[in-house]
C-alpha cells in the first residue's frame, strides 16, 4: 500500500509496540513510526532499542 | 493518447493481472492487458468462483435434506444440470463485470499469447492469428498456474480428471477417488460427497490440508469421515488402471500394505504447475526457479521495470494474494512505494463446516521456536453455532507468551471464512488479545467464540470452565 | 468459606447478571446470584436465542423453497411444532450450560425475588416461600427489562401479544400486524412472513429500524416489501378492536387518512420497560430516572459498592452490552479498574439479508457536525454474495474526512451480523481505512466488500467504477 507521511498530533502506536515499549521503559515519543500514517509498530520499537544498545556499547 | 502517460503492459487477465491493470489505470498509466484465454483467469473461470457456486448448491441440498431437524420437512431432488447452469451464469456475469471494469478504466485488452522478446518488448500471437509487437515502460507478469499432472503410471486413464474437469461434470459420479487432500481436493470431496458420491481421499502427508493447523484439520477429517468420506493419509497412489467403467487405483498405505480402490472418476489434485513456459523469461533475462518468477516484496523481478504477481511467483497460490500483489506491483510501477506483506493473509477452505486460518499455525509457531500460548473455545458452547448446527467446530488462537500479541487464528465452524477477517485485521494491526477482548462482539454470533478464545488465552473464558 | 473473600451479590441471572457473577468468581469473589424466574434471563429464554432459533428454521425453509434456482428441487412442508421443539431444546441446553458454569465457578444461586432494604442489605423472597436476608460487600443489579404495553385503546384484545407470546405461537398465524418496526418487530416480521403469514408493520418514525443507517434501512424495507411485508411508516396505531377471530387495527397514516388493518395476531413491539420497580431502589438510595438506574462508565451507581448493568441501565438494550458491562462491574467490584466504552458496540438485525452496524450512522455523523466521507460498495459486485443470492446488499463505511479514521460500518447482506466484527475491531483500534485496505481479505468472501468500501472512501475501489 502507498505509504503516507506521518501526521502530527498524538502518538499512534500498535498495541504490541506499546506493550513492548512500556515493558522495556522506552519512550514512544522518541521513535519514528513506519506504519500507516506514521504509526509506530513492533519493528520500530525493536530497531530503536537495538540502536540505543548499539550507541551505548560504542 | 496522452504521451506522458506511462505505458504499462500486463500479461495475464486473472485476479493478479486484471486487478493490476485496473490499479495501474487508476494511477494514470496507459494500460494494455494481454490474455490468451479468458478474463478472470483460473479464479473466475475454473477456480474459486465455480467451486463455491457448486458448493453453495451442495450446502443448500444438505440443509434441505436435513431440514426435518429444524421443522422443515422436505422431499429433495438434485438437478445437477441446473446447478451447473447457475455456476456458468455467475461466472459469466463476473467475467462480464471484469470486462466492463477494464473498459471503464480504459484498459486496452489484446486477446492473445504474450512472450518477451527482450526486456522491454513483447510479442503477442493474437487469437485472431496476427503477431503484434509491443514496447512498454513497465511490464507486470501475471500468468498464473495450471493443474499439475504427476507421472503416476496409468494417469492417462479416461477416468482421470483435473480440477477443471471435476467442475465440468454434468452428472454426479457414483464414486470418486481424489488424489491429494489439499484445499482443492477437500473442497471437491465436500461437493460431490454431499451430493451422494462415494468419495475417497488419498493424501501423502500425515493429515489432510497440510498447511492448516493440524488439530483442527483432524477434527475436520473426522467430520468428513462421519459424512462417509474415506480418508487415507500417509498413503501413496502408485498406479491407476482403466478398468472399463471404473478406474482401479493402487494405493500404498502407511503400514506398507497396498489396497485397490475403484472410482468412476479420479480427481488428480496434487498441486499446480506454474504457467511461465511460454512467456520467454530467458529472452528478458528474468530470474526464475523451476518456472517460478523470483520477486522481492515490491513484486519487482531482477529486471528493472518488470514485475510479477500471483500464482507465477508465490508458493501460496490464492486469488486474494494475487490481487493484493497486483495492486502493489501497479503502485510501484507507477512510481509509488508499496510493499507486500503476507502476514494478514487468510487461508479458507469451503468445507461444511468452513475452515479458515490466518497467521501462524501451532506447528509453525513450534517450528520457529516462538514462545506461545494457546486459547481455544469449542463452538458447542456458542449459542449461534448451536442454532446453526455447527457445534462440532472450534476457534483457536495462538498468541505470543510475553505480550499476548495475536500470532494465529484458526477456525472450524459456520461462517469461518468470513469470520477470519477479524483475525487478519488483528494481526495486521499488531493487536494483542486485550484489544480483541475489549471489542464488543455481538450476541448471538459465531464471532463471540473468537473473543472467548482470546479470553481463554488468559484462562478467563466466560462460557467454559478454564 | 474463606473469610477474606469479598462477598458479592448479583441480582438477576440474565446475560448481564450471570456473566458478572462468573467474572466476579474468577476474580476471587464469594458470589451469590439471585434470580426470580429463569437463568439466562430474557436473552436465553424469551429473547435473542429463541428468536434466532426460529429464524434459522425460517431461513432453511426459505432456502429450501427457493432451492430450484440452485438445482435443489424440493417439496417443502413446515412443521412449526418441531421448530418450536428445537428452539426449546436449544434454550434448555444453553440455560443448563449457564447453570453448569455458575456451579463450576462456585456461584451460589438463590431462586427468588430480591429487593434492597438498605444500601448493604437485601431481602429475598425465595421461590420456596421463605424470606432470606443477605448482606454483601458489593451488589450488582442486573434486573433487565420486560415488554412494554403502551396505552393504546383496545390493547387488551386477545389477539395482542408481546414478543414472548410471538415466540410461543404453536402455529403460524394467517396474518399479523406488528406495532413497532424496531429490531424485535422486524425480526418477528421476517420470521412469520417467511413462513407464510401476511405481515404488516406499523412504525411511527419515518423509517423502520430508526437507530440504523437510514439509507440501508430503506433498502431492507424495499426487500421486505418485495417479500410481501406491508410497511407503513409515520403511521400511528390509534385503536385496536377485538373482532372475533381477528383484531381490527385503526392506523393513522402520514397523510392524515386512516386505515383499518385486520390481523389474526397483533404483536406489540414498541419498546421495553425497565424492570426495577420491585428491587427497592429507594430503600438503598440508588439514583434512577424513570426506572433506569444511573451509572458511570465503571458501572457504579451513586451508592458506593452498588453497581448496575444491562437493560436496567442502558438505553441500548442488547445482550452483549449487558454482558460487557457485567464483566466490567465485576472487575471494578473486585478492586480492578475497568471502564465501559460503547464505541465498539455492534447492532445486528437478523433479517434476510442480515443487517449490522457499528459506530456512527451517516445521520449521527451529520447531527454531530463531523466532517466525514462515505465509501459504499454494492454486493452485486461481490462474487460470494452473488453466489449466495445476496446481491441486493451493500456495505457502507463512514470515515473522518481528514484522517480517514473509521467512524461507522454498515452492512446489509449475507452474514453481515458476523462480518461486522471487523468494523468493531477497527473502530476499537482507531484504525483508518488504510489498515483495512492493507489487510488481505479472503476471496471469495462477502467480507471483501468491506475492503472495497474502504477503497471507495478514497475513490479507488477495484471492482466498481469510482
Ligand atoms: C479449483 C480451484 C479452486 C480455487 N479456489 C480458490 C479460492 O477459493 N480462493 C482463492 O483465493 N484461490 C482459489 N484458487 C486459486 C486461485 O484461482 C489462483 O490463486 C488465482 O487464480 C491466481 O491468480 P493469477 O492471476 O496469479 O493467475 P490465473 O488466475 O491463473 O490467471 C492467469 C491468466 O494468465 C493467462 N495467461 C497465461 N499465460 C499467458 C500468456 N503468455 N499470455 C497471455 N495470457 C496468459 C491465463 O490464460 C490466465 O487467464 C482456486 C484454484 C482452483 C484451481
Ligand atoms: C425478542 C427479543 C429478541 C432479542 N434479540 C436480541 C439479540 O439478538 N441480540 C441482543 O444483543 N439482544 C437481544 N435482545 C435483548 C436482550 O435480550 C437483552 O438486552 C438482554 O437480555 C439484557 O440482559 P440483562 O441481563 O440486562 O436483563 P435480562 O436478560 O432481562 O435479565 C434480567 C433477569 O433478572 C431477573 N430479575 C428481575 N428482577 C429481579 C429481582 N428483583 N430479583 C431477582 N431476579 C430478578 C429476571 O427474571 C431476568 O431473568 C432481544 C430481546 C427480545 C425481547
Amino acid at each position: 500500500q502507498i505509504q503516507e507521511k506521518p501526521k502530527g498530533g498524538r502518538i499512534k502506536a500498535s498495541p504490541l509496540a506499546k506493550k513492548i515499549a512500556s515493558k522495556k521503559g522506552i519512550d514512544l515519543a522518541k521513535i519514528t513510526g513506519t506504519g500507516h500514517g506514521g504509526r509506530i509498530v513492533q519493528k520500530d520499537v525493536l530497531a530503536y532499542e537495538e540502536n540505543v544498545v548499539e550507541s551505548q556499547t560504542q | 493518447m496522452n504521451n506522458d502517460k506511462k505505458k504499462i503492459v500486463v500479461i495475464g487477465g486473472g485476479p493478479g493481472g486484471y486487478v493490476a491493470a485496473i490499479r495501474a489505470a487508476q494511477l494514470g498509466g496507459e494500460v494494455t492487458l494481454i490474455e490468451k484465454k479468458y478474463l478472470g483467469g483460473t479464479c473466475l473461470n475454473v477456480g474459486c468462483i465455480p467451486t463455491k457456486a457448486l458448493l453453495h448448491t451442495a450446502e443448500i441440498y444438505e440443509e434441505a435434506k436435513n431440514g426435518a431437524e429444524y421443522g422443515v420437512i422436505t422431499d429433495v431432488k438434485l438437478d445437477f444440470g441446473k446447478a451447473q447452469e447457475r455456476k456458468k451464469a455467475i461466472t459469466e456475469q463476473l467475467v462480464g463485470g471484469v470486462e466492463g471494469l477494464l473498459a471503464v478504466n480504459k484498459v486496452k485488452i489484446i486477446p492473445g499469447l504474450a512472450s518477451f522478446v527482450s526486456k522491454d518488448t513483447i510479442q503477442v500471437k493474437t487469437t485472431k492469428g496476427d503477431v503484434e509487437t509491443l514496447k512498454a515502460d513497465k511490464f507486470i507478469i501475471a500468468t498464473g498456474s495450471v493443474p499439475l499432472m504427476p507421472p503416476i503410471p496409468g494417469i492417462e486413464a479416461k477416468q482421470c480428471i483435473d480440477s477443471t474437469g471435476a467442475l465440468e461434470l454434468q452428472e454426479v459420479p457414483k464414486s470418486m477417488v481424489i488424489v491429494g487432500g489439499g484445499v482443492i481436493g477437500v473442497e471437491i470431496a465436500t461437493l460431490y460427497s454431499t451430493l451422494g458420491c462415494k468419495v475417497t481421499i488419498i493424501e501423502m502427508q500425515d493429515e489432510i490440508l497440510p498447511m492448516m493447523d493440524k488439530e483442527l484439520a483432524k477434527i475436520l477429517r473426522s467430520i468428513l469421515a462421519k459424512k462417509g468420506v474415506d480418508v487415507y493419509t500417509e498413503a501413496k497412489v502408485v498406479a491407476i488402471k482403466d478398468d472399463g467403467t471404473e478406474a482401479k487405483i493402487t494405493v500404498e498405505m502407511k503400514d506398507q500394505t497396498s489396497k485397490i480402490i475403484g472410482g468412476e472418476k479420479v480427481l488428480i489434485s496434487v498441486g499446480r504447475k506454474i504457467n511461465t513456459d511460454a512467456i520467454g523469461l530467458d529472452a528478458a533475462g528474468i530470474k526464475s526457479e523451476r518456472g517460478r518468477v523470483i520477486t522481492n516484496d515490491k513484486m519487482e523481478t531482477n529486471i528493472q521495470g518488470i514485475y510479477a504477481v500471483g500464482d507465477c511467483t508465490e508458493p501460496i497460490m490464492l486469488a486474494h494474494v494475487a490481487s493484493a500483489q497486483g495492486e502493489i506491483a501497479a503502485e510501484n510501477a507507477l512510481g509509488h512505494e508499496s510493499t507486500f506483506d503476507i502476514k494478514t493473509n487468510p487461508s479458507c477452505v469451503y468445507t461444511n463446516p468452513e475452515f479458515a486460518s490466518v497467521g501462524l499455525t501451532e506447528e509453525q509457531a513450534k517450528e520457529q521456536g516462538i514462545d506461545y500460548v494457546v486459547g481455544k473455545f469449542p463452538l458447542m458452547a456458542n449459542g449461534k453455532a448451536l442454532i446453526m448446527g455447527g457445534e462440532e467446530g472450534i476457534v483457536k488462537i495462538i498468541a505470543g507468551k510475553e505480550y499476548k500479541e495475536i500470532l494465529g487464528v484458526h477456525m472450524l465452524g459456520p461462517r469461518a471464512t468470513d469470520l477470519i477477517t477479524e483475525g487478519a485485521l488483528a494481526i495486521g494491526l499488531e493487536a494483542t488479545i486485550d484489544e480483541v477482548i475489549a471489542t464488543i462482539h455481538a450476541h448471538p454470533t459465531v464471532g463471540e467464540a473468537v473473543r472467548e478464545a482470546a479470553l481463554a488465552v488468559d484462562k478467563r473464558a466466560i462460557h467454559m470452565p478454564n
